[in-house]
């Protein structure tokens, strides 16, 4: 229903992305898409996702991609659009650089983001976790992110699953709890009674369902959830994090 | 005196003040002429209704209720010279002590509703907050400066509550476009010996809201051309479609009816 | 094909910017690096500390950077740059919420039930307050969803009331201006553009009037119970308090 019948402009086709002969209208709607979508998302975005969001056919998108990259370029944007890590992001430009380093030195930013800190906060209170797990809590790759805890020093492996796949198991570092300023896990803030969403407790469930619950159990978090009374077959909808992050 | 139709929908009452605005405002606005001993006699009912209140809750309502059980017992009275003087007076400034706070409360709900209104908008807009990349990552001397164990509660929460599903897979992503139009030729092609079916049934298969809605303008129209019964038994309740027209009427239809893109 | 900007180029010198004189390199030279430092801020970046990362005066920065949201809008890109709580951020263009919607899980995006909008509400137009206030207002008890509004970034404590039981005192947050797309709290309309209308304030007084005639004459006037011309299409401009959050 979307096609918009191809009108009979020719406009420029020696742009790559005219040359999948789309419609200009949706060609503009589809650009205005990738650009919102990747300006709000926290890890480089598959090309095969994109295309799978705007419908049309990855070479078609990667075709505008690489134009809105040459357009930023010849705007001399101060950011740019990159391939990085079988991902497209927007990033700052590398002339800018030094802007950029002089900003995260002056203290502004010396935080993490809070993506990162949302990952680091469920590395903290459900290890040890693999990565997959966290991803199918965050719901996105996190495979970045964790590798900035873990170059950082904040969390580390600290085993491996039992289960078939012998996944890397995660855990937070002794930096991590001297950067807190507490001497052990014991001392984070309980977690009381609140009952994170259906989907949460799917997803830890799955990661570890070889090795069952002890795993969480003789770990100190504190208020952890029975694993057991979520047992209900919740229907995640979509329980693809997996595929998120292949 | 006369009995008014009244029922109080089961609504869960937030406090004695939305259940007192409701009864006044709402339903007296459309009934107009509904009596003090009415609004009152709701009010007990609805308070003999709620079963577990904690006790915080229950004075506030039983201290209200005692007010208007006051109103109405002065309103009953015969008008004559014996009233006291300082007891009414004492009476009207409770009454005006309640006025008072019933249209400040009713103030806070309208502002309310403005604030859900910038949220929505805003909502509609992500904000960028994805931080340096790593290639900055070595810089900054300690990212978890001034980040408490409170923080990490709260964005581990953040974590974990439950969220919109990413609907990709699931979803035709462009934007829809629903018609009137087209919903009406759906329906005229489907409601003619269906016999009776619900709202709900005819809108099952739909995913997106804007088709539902687009299908229940469809309806609508279709009523409007006496085409189609509507029914709805209980407020709120589902809607119940037949068709009343003849088969062959449909195609005239379809060219009265504008489009509604949406 | 999108429609070739003007680049860089200097030659109208209309735009804000410009009237600061700046030299035409320097000016893009501050341009890139704004664009550059934004793309990695996490939270509204204050003109202020942009002002001191490229070393003009605040009102040139922030005349550059009203210049680049122009720009990005005429351009009809996918994002937009826009100021908020007080400071400049990207984020994805309004016009684009079904798509991002759809590939960006969004936490914030949950609703507030209308008792929390209302308590919000509340805090918003009165704080510094205390919960007690809010109780008051509200006519019940508050500390539930005082507890979730905070848990959620959109109150927290901003000190102690003088009084003798130092009750906590609570305002809205940064995050809270964040949310409402408003630069600061004088964005919200005022408070009396709530306040009932005749209508409502007749219907009450109506209501609750204890005498049906009019015992103490100096009270309330007579003849304003007419109900014939007050007929029903007085507007109540309140939804059910159950179905305010849809």
């Amino acid at each position: 229903m979307v096609s918009e019948p191809e009108t009979g402009e020719p406009g420029e086709p020696e742009s790559a992305a005219d040359a999948h002969e789309l419609a200009p209208g949706l060609l503009e709607e589809s650009r205005r898409a990738l650009e919102a979508v990747l300006m709000v998302v926290d890890e480089p975005a598959e090309p095969g996702l994109l295309a799978q969001l705007v419908e049309l056919p990855a070479d078609a998108v990667e075709a505008l991609l690489v134009d809105l990259a040459t357009e930023y370029e010849s705007q001399r944007r101060g950011f740019q659009l990159v391939r990085v890590a079988g991902g497209w992001r927007f990033q700052s430009h590398q002339d800018c650089a030094p802007w950029v380093e002089r900003f995260v030195l002056s203290g502004q930013s010396a935080r993490l983001s809070a993506a990162a800190l949302e990952t680091l906060a469920i590395v903290a209170y459900k290890q040890p976790i693999s990565r997959a797990q966290v991803a199918a809590i965050r719901g996105v790759n996190v495979d970045g992110v964790m590798r900035t805890l873990q170059a950082r020093g904040y969390i580390d492996e600290v085993g491996r699953d039992d289960g078939p796949g012998l996944a890397v198991l995660f855990g937070t570092t002794r930096e991590f709890l001297e950067r807190l300023g507490i001497d052990d896990l014991s001392e984070l803030p309980s977690l009381g009674d609140f009952i994170p969403g259906a989907e949460v407790v799917e997803a830890l469930e799955q990661g570890l369902r070889p090795t069952d619950d002890l795993v969480l159990d003789d770990e100190g978090s504190a208020g952890d959830e029975a694993p057991g009374d979520s047992g209900h077959s919740v229907d995640t909808g979509t329980d693809d994090p997996g595929d998120a992050q292949e | 005196m006369p009995s008014v139709a009244y029922e109080v929908q089961t609504e869960v009452f937030e406090g004695p003040f939305d259940l007192l605005l409701h009864l006044i405002v709402r339903e007296q606005v459309e009934l107009y002429e509904i009596s003090l001993a009415a609004i009152v006699d709701a009010y007990l009912a609805e308070l003999a209704r709620m079963e577990q209140l904690d006790l915080e809750i229950a004075t506030e309502f039983l201290l209200i209720a005692a007010t208007l059980v006051e109103l109405k017992a002065r309103r009953m009275l015969p008008d004559d010279d014996e009233v006291d003087l300082d007891e009414d007076l004492s009476l009207w400034e409770e009454r005006d002590l309640l006025l008072a706070r019933l249209l400040e409360c009713k103030t806070f709900k309208d502002a309310a509703v403005s604030l859900a209104r910038f949220q929505a908008r805003a909502a509609r807009s992500v904000a960028r907050r994805v931080g340096p990349d790593e290639r900055y990552v070595d810089l900054a001397p300690d990212l978890l400066a001034g980040v408490t164990g409170e923080d990490l509660l709260a964005a581990y929460r953040r974590a974990v509550t439950p969220r919109p599903q990413p609907m990709i897979d699931l979803f035709h992503v462009a934007p829809i476009r629903a018609s009137v139009v087209d919903a009406v030729a759906e329906l005229c092609a489907e409601l003619p010996g269906a016999g009776r079916v619900s709202f709900r049934e005819l809108t099952a298969s739909l995913v997106d809201r804007l088709e539902v809605v687009v299908r229940f303008l469809a309806l609508l129209e279709l009523f409007k051309q006496g085409l189609v019964e509507l029914d709805q038994p209980v407020t709120f309740g589902d809607i119940r479609v037949e068709w009343i027209g003849e088969a062959s009427r449909a195609v005239s239809v379809l060219e009265s009816v504008d489009a509604y893109d949406g």
